[in-house]
């Protein structure tokens, strides 16, 4: 099967292993992402903020192309850009002029047949129901699903999960094996953009996350968003700063957990590019191994 | 040429569309002057044959308007008078008569605006349907045979 | 035949009425209503295909002496009607004896109207492809051309109120076209006049008429003016599920309603 | 041949300013008929009234038309205008040309003409009118009070004082309502039980009252002075008259665990239960859903202690038919459970709790027997966070109004906290203090001031659990926008008032009308907020919007004398307007033909059976009649009516024909 994939900025640079684990889970599962041809950027953070019509123009180029690839469901894992582009999508569906003016400025038009999916919606329609069966190393451990800002707001747009508390995540969690853990910290914000301008602020506000998720005995923390994790890894060392102790649990892409799950190699799911190594306790190996062996006597019995 | 003024008449009941196009009126919320009203205790009351009535009067446009279900003074005049307009309705469409001029609508005592909407919605449908010559044809054939 | 000229002359004889509603022999080869009084008469009696007439207009003709028990010969739209009739409160059980004649001409005993009732929904209710080819045919017409075709039909009427006489769910003792404050139907036969006419008769059978179509053969000028109460008649049995002369105690449709009535076009 | 006069108003300039008032006066004087037609800067003033019965003797006018305000206005007002000058009062219509069309058009010909145009139909209309007599009706001279919380309470008192029979219906098994599960009342800090239970007890006692405790409103029927009541007394599975209310099964009975709704779930109860001590009636009922012997068939225990045998089980739910003549609703409101806010962890943090949780812990009959201490381990909390507007004002995710007694029960909590835990901190997250009252302002300030709760304004985004803390995170909107996170012990949600569960069936069986938000709409919001708009029923206290218990009592005693003055006459007059059926000479008699259609489509069973008989008693005919005791002058037999041998007075098929006529004549 074939969908639409919109990678964005983050994607092709410093979260490629983001992109890479989705692309590789997908390909597990015999779906094959297509990147939407000559995409353009989502409009992110700075758009919005600056004219109204550039900030729609621009997502609604990409929902254009994809619709004329004759996609419905297009995968777009960066919570940012999907973001953008679920409020495009709403915004010109409700506004008949508005569709009409933004067509106009882009010079092709949007007849609004797609599907936006996040990460964790694409999981919930394609791959949730199958993955048990493919499943060689359970997952388990504490783990801390942390959704941010962007993945389940606004509601009224997106309507997807419980905005204060949302569960999707930690369902896919325990699917897999993991315990995933109530905590406090699920949708507060990691500091987001200010990363660069403002890196102690984000030192702060990461730095509760990081800290309640490893208080509460989380042995890894799980996101789907490159911002989040830039900030909650990348800025580890400020962060352990701002606490003043080192703070060692690992950030992960969701997709990257799946993807050990269903046996990817921590390399093609390029763990390597995290600043905090990911390394998981003693005992997932034991299990590990049990769980092969299980498996091939499995296979041998039938 | 100026443009065609349709007449429209609106057979209302007393407590709720009544209340309501009081309550444009206390909100100062502007319609199309085209639109009179004629009160009734109730939806229930109200005849079949004084719209075919006001049509051969000459009117171009009529509007229904009484309490939402559930919400009638009278418990069920509302509900009794949806069946006949039902039934109505469909006779009139069997006969050619020109449904779409004749506006059906529940409106409360809190919704002024919406009153006001009701209005100036028919008033422009029937302008767009211009007036209502068919029915004149066949009325203006009485005072021919009248006159002699 | 012989069965029913025996069961007249025995009613008769033995006084259990005092008339016997039927058919005889007419003019021209056709059948007409015969009011039959004393047992020797009986034998006028006929009844075969050519005895189509609605027989249960003349229950509702006050025109007898009180106290008057009648028999009548009734096919199936006759105890269609008296079903109607009955459940109005126009008529009493205890003065009326209803002759049955089945689709194949035989005599059924009914004991009463409740029995009558039974036999009804026994039979085939549904409408005859014919009768609906007839409805979808008009159905099939843009607004213009319904509005034209009846504009046309009417336009020949001349309120003779033939159709008024001959039904026998029209029984008001004044009819509505005999008031003149306010003056509800325009008097002359012109098309307005015709127009509000045919309206008006046809809302007021609306789910009361039982389909015998005696009005547009009553009419002198075949006007099709039965259509317009099949017309509605099919409609409220489709959205009330309810249809006319089948049951003495349900309500009648435009007297109850229900609050999920689904209708598709109040704002 | 007719005299009309028409009068047109012109409202100061409500209505002169877009219509020609002059115009109007001028033109309609020339509609046959129109014998005088003038117009007045304001006609329902005193000197406009005088005008218009000046001119009904001198011209001897037998119909007025007032062209002014809506009839809902001023109809009444005209029409008594008219009655005084001896012309009958229903000779008189108002031509509505203010709400209907001076406010709602531009100032040009084409609004005066549409003036014009409602004169001249009025004028029809009026020619046709005949004079009405109002319909004298009985008046049952007993109040059903629906409620018994303090705003029933007040009013059954009230009406039962002035000598008339009151029937009181409580759903539980106690009155006393949520008054009877406060600590303390706002702003004087008297205990609400002590102020509550002599009125309690005084209902039960009371020569006027009868009182139902665990019964509801199954039906409605009739009208204001004459309705039938259904009240189902649901079973107690109890011999009231045997119970003595030692409340020995109450101990025995050995189902334990059922969270006391009184309490709101802070402690149990048992099967068999009195809901609080003071409860009135102070005995027992079986909660069949937990009690063992419904469920499982055996156990009795209560039977078997029950000292005077009193016990029933199979005893079945009772429907007691009264008639009275008036209603009075006081069926009270209800709070919105905190749990549809997931950041504040209501439900899921036993520490966070609502206000009502609260007043149950600082109540000296409460679990804690008033020791301000928490739910999940009996601690006393040292810091505590009280959250206002958790759910009010909040269209996103509560209810866009006001709960109106959150700001004041706040403050009293906190006071009352640190009456008794001196060494606590209270804090309170607010948007607004609205304290407006009497003593209101000086309570709240008193809260701050000597007992120094620390007010912050500002929303709280999170509450979460850490170490057994509860960690409050809010922002001070006051100190440039800091945010703060507070460590608490305990968290007080001031949930929002809303309409109680059963509100919207109620007011559907009683045929009332409700707003968006289930509460009981008053008949007019400023001039009669204490009526309904189905006539004979009445609003006291907090089922018409969220209510404390100053203005709860206030409006009940309102509701009272209205029903009072009800009752002070012995029978009152209706209005006339009700369907007839037409009569007509021999042998006719009427063009009624008895098919009786019309009798199903009556809403209140109005249309009965009249037989006309001859002299010598022979039937010689039968025909619909409409009781005009019973019409409501709805007119839904009217337009059924194919022989249109029933007719509205009022709205007579000669009337709105030529109201039909003479708009369109002229459009």
């Amino acid at each position: 099967m074939k969908l639409g994939f919109y990678p964005g900025c983050s994607l092709e640079g410093m979260s490629r292993e983001y992109s890479d684990s989705v692309v590789a889970l997908a390909k597990r599962f015999d779906i094959e992402l297509v990147q939407i041809p000559d995409w353009n950027c989502c409009g992110a953070t700075a758009a919005h903020n600056l004219n109204k019509e550039l900030s729609l123009s621009l997502p609604a180029r990409n929902l254009a192309l994809a619709e004329k690839e004759g996609f419905t469901d297009v995968v777009v894992p960066c919570a940012a850009c999907y973001s953008r582009f679920s409020t495009t999508h709403h915004e010109l569906m409700h506004n008949h002029d508005l569709r009409h003016r933004i067509n106009e400025v882009m010079e092709m038009e949007y007849k609004g047949t797609i599907n936006t999916l996040n990460v964790i919606q694409f999981i919930d329609k394609y791959i949730i129901d199958k993955i048990e069966e493919k499943i060689v190393n359970k997952f388990n451990y504490k783990a801390a699903c942390y959704y941010g800002c962007l993945l389940v707001r606004p509601n009224n747009i997106l309507g997807f999960d419980r905005t204060e508390d949302p569960q999707t995540m930690d369902v896919v969690m325990r699917k897999i094996g993991a315990d995933s853990i109530d905590w406090a910290f699920k949708t507060e914000c990691c500091g987001a953009g200010l990363s660069v301008s403002a890196t102690n602020t984000v030192a702060r506000l990461s730095g509760k996350i990081v800290d309640d998720a490893e208080h509460r005995g989380a042995e890894v923390i799980i996101v789907a968003c490159p911002m989040c994790h830039s900030n909650l890894d990348m800025r580890r060392s400020e962060i352990n700063k701002y606490l003043g102790k080192k703070v060692t649990t690992p950030v992960i892409y969701i997709t990257q957990a799946l993807g050990l799950a269903v046996g990817i190699s921590e390399k093609e799911l390029g763990f390597n590019r995290h600043f905090v190594p990911v390394n998981f306790p003693k005992k997932a190996e034991i299990e590990k191994k049990a769980e092969v062996k299980t498996q091939i006597e499995e296979v041998n019995n039938g | 040429m100026n443009e065609f003024e349709p007449k429209v008449v609106a057979f209302v009941c007393n407590w709720c569309t009544y209340a309501g196009a009081d309550l444009t009126g206390t909100s100062r919320i502007k319609y199309a002057p085209n639109v009179k009203i004629i009160r009734f205790p109730c939806t229930g009351r109200i005849d079949f044959m004084l719209i075919l009535k006001a049509f051969a009067k000459g009117a171009d446009g009529i509007i229904i308007s009484g309490c939402h279900p559930n919400d009638c003074h009278y418990t069920s005049g509302n509900f009794h008078a949806k069946r006949r307009w039902m039934v109505f309705r469909t006779m009139l469409d069997f006969l050619g008569v020109d449904v779409n001029r004749i506006t059906f609508s529940w409106v409360s005592a809190a919704e002024g605006a919406r009153w006001a909407e009701i209005v100036n919605t028919t008033v422009d449908g029937i302008k767009k349907l211009g007036p209502y010559d068919n029915y004149r044809k066949m009325v203006n054939e009485e005072t021919e045979v009248n006159n002699g | 035949m012989d069965k029913l000229r025996q069961k007249a002359k025995e009613l008769l004889s033995n006084n259990e009425v005092q008339i016997v509603v039927g058919y005889e022999e007419g003019t021209a080869g056709k059948a007409r209503p015969a009011f039959i009084s004393s047992p020797d008469q009986a034998d006028t009696l006929i009844y075969d295909e050519r005895c189509i007439h609605n027989l249960a207009v003349y229950l509702t003709q006050h025109k007898l002496p009180n106290n008057t028990k009648i028999a009548i010969v009734a096919s199936f739209p006759v105890m269609k009607s008296i079903i109607t009739l009955a459940s109005e409160k126009q008529l009493d059980e205890n003065f009326i004896n209803v002759i049955g004649i089945s689709k194949d001409n035989n005599l059924i005993e009914f004991k009463d109207f409740a029995d009558i009732e039974r036999y009804i929904n026994q039979q085939d209710l549904s409408f005859t492809p014919e009768e609906q080819a007839l409805i979808d045919k008009i159905d099939a017409m843009s607004m213009e051309e319904r509005w034209e075709y009846w504009q046309n039909e009417f336009s020949r009427c001349f309120k003779c109120y033939a159709c008024r006489s001959a039904c026998p769910m029209c029984y008001c003792t004044l009819c509505i076209t005999d008031f003149n404050q306010p003056q509800w139907v325009s008097v002359p036969s012109h098309k307005l006049g015709n127009f509000e006419w045919h309206i008006n008769r046809a809302m007021h059978l609306a789910g009361r008429c039982i389909g015998c179509d005696e009005c547009s053969r009553a009419c002198p000028l075949d006007l099709p003016i039965n259509l317009l109460t099949k017309k509605l008649s099919m409609d409220i049995q489709k959205q009330f599920g309810y249809s006319a002369g089948q049951s003495l105690t349900e309500p009648y449709a435009l007297s109850t309603y229900k609050p999920d009535d689904k209708e598709t076009f109040i704002r | 041949m007719a005299r009309i006069g028409v009068f047109v108003c012109h409202c100061g300039e409500n209505i002169s300013a877009t219509v020609d008032c002059g115009k109007v006066a001028q033109v309609t004087s020339d509609i046959p008929g129109v014998v005088v037609s003038v117009d007045y800067k304001y006609m329902c003033s005193d000197p406009g009234q005088t005008m218009i019965k000046e001119y009904i003797e001198k011209k001897k006018l037998t119909g007025v038309v007032v062209a002014a305000c809506s009839p809902r206005m001023h109809e009444p007002t005209f029409r008594r205008a008219c009655g005084e000058a001896g012309l009958n009062p229903f000779l008189c219509e108002m031509a509505n040309v203010r709400e209907h069309c001076s406010w709602v058009h531009d100032k040009n010909d084409v609004t005066t003409d549409k003036a014009i145009d409602i004169v001249r139909t009025l004028v029809e209309k009026v020619k046709r009118n005949e004079p009405l007599m109002p319909i004298k009706v009985p008046v049952t001279k007993t109040a059903l009070v629906i409620g018994g919380g303090v705003a029933g309470i007040q009013s059954a008192l009230d009406i039962a004082n002035c000598g008339h029979k009151v029937i009181m219906v409580e759903k539980d098994p106690s009155i006393g309502g949520h008054m009877s599960q406060l600590s303390e009342t706002f702003p004087t800090l008297d205990c609400s039980q002590c102020i509550l239970t002599p009125r309690m007890v005084e209902v039960a006692q009371h020569p006027n009252i009868t009182l139902y405790t665990y019964a509801e409103v199954e039906s409605l029927d009739g009208f204001i002075g004459n309705f039938k009541v259904k009240i189902r007394k649901k079973a107690k599975s109890l011999d009231e008259k045997l119970c003595t209310g030692c409340g020995l099964c109450c101990t025995k009975c050995p189902v334990k665990n059922i969270p006391s709704e009184f309490d709101q779930g802070l402690s149990n109860r048992r099967a068999i239960y009195v809901p609080f001590p003071q409860a009135v009636p102070n005995k027992p009922v079986i909660d069949k859903e937990h009690c063992t012997y419904y469920i499982k068939g055996k156990c009795k225990v209560c039977e078997i202690v029950c000292p005077t045998k009193a016990i029933r089980f199979d005893q079945e739910d009772e429907i007691i038919e009264v008639e009275v003549g008036a209603l009075v609703l006081a069926t009270g409101f209800d709070i919105k459970r905190a749990d549809f806010f997931p950041e504040y962890g209501f439900g899921k943090y036993k520490d966070v709790i609502d206000g009502l949780q609260f007043e149950r812990i600082a109540s000296a009959s409460g679990p804690t027997l008033g020791e301000i201490r928490r739910p999940s381990d009996g601690q006393i909390p040292k810091k505590i966070v009280f959250l206002a507007c958790a759910g009010s004002r909040d269209p996103a995710k509560g209810i866009e109004y006001c709960s109106k007694i959150c700001c004041m029960y706040t403050a009293k909590h906190a006071i009352l906290y640190k009456h008794k835990v001196h060494d606590g901190t209270a804090y309170i997250f607010y948007m607004d203090i609205r304290a407006a009252g009497k003593n209101y302002d000086e309570f709240t300030r008193r809260a701050i001031e000597e007992d120094g709760a620390k007010y912050i304004r500002g929303r709280v985004s999170r509450i979460y659990e850490r170490d057994g803390k509860l960690i409050v995170v809010g922002v001070d909107t006051l100190m440039n926008a800091k945010t703060v996170e507070i460590e608490a012990d305990m968290v007080v949600l001031a949930t929002a008032g809303i309409a109680s569960p059963g509100a919207e069936e109620l007011a559907q069986k009683l045929h009332v009308s409700y707003d968006q938000h289930k509460f009981f709409a008053e008949a007019h919001p400023k001039l009669k907020p204490v009526e309904t708009n189905t006539a004979g029923i009445f609003l006291a206290g907090a089922c018409q919007n969220v209510k404390d218990i100053p203005e709860s009592v206030a409006q009940a005693s309102g509701a009272a004398v209205k029903v009072c003055g009800l009752f002070s006459n012995d029978e009152l007059t209706r209005d006339p307007s009700v369907a007839v059926v037409n009569r007509t000479a021999p042998p006719l008699f009427s063009t009624c033909v008895g098919c009786f259609l019309c009798q199903s489509v009556c809403p209140y069973q109005a249309i009965e059976k009249e037989e006309i008989k001859s002299r010598d008693g022979k039937i010689l005919k039968t025909i619909a009649f409409v009781n005009p005791s019973v019409c409501q002058g709805c007119g839904t037999c009217v337009a059924l009516c194919r022989s249109k041998s029933i007719d509205i007075l009022g709205y007579t098929h000669k009337q709105v024909y030529a109201e039909v006529e003479a708009l369109l004549n002229t459009l």
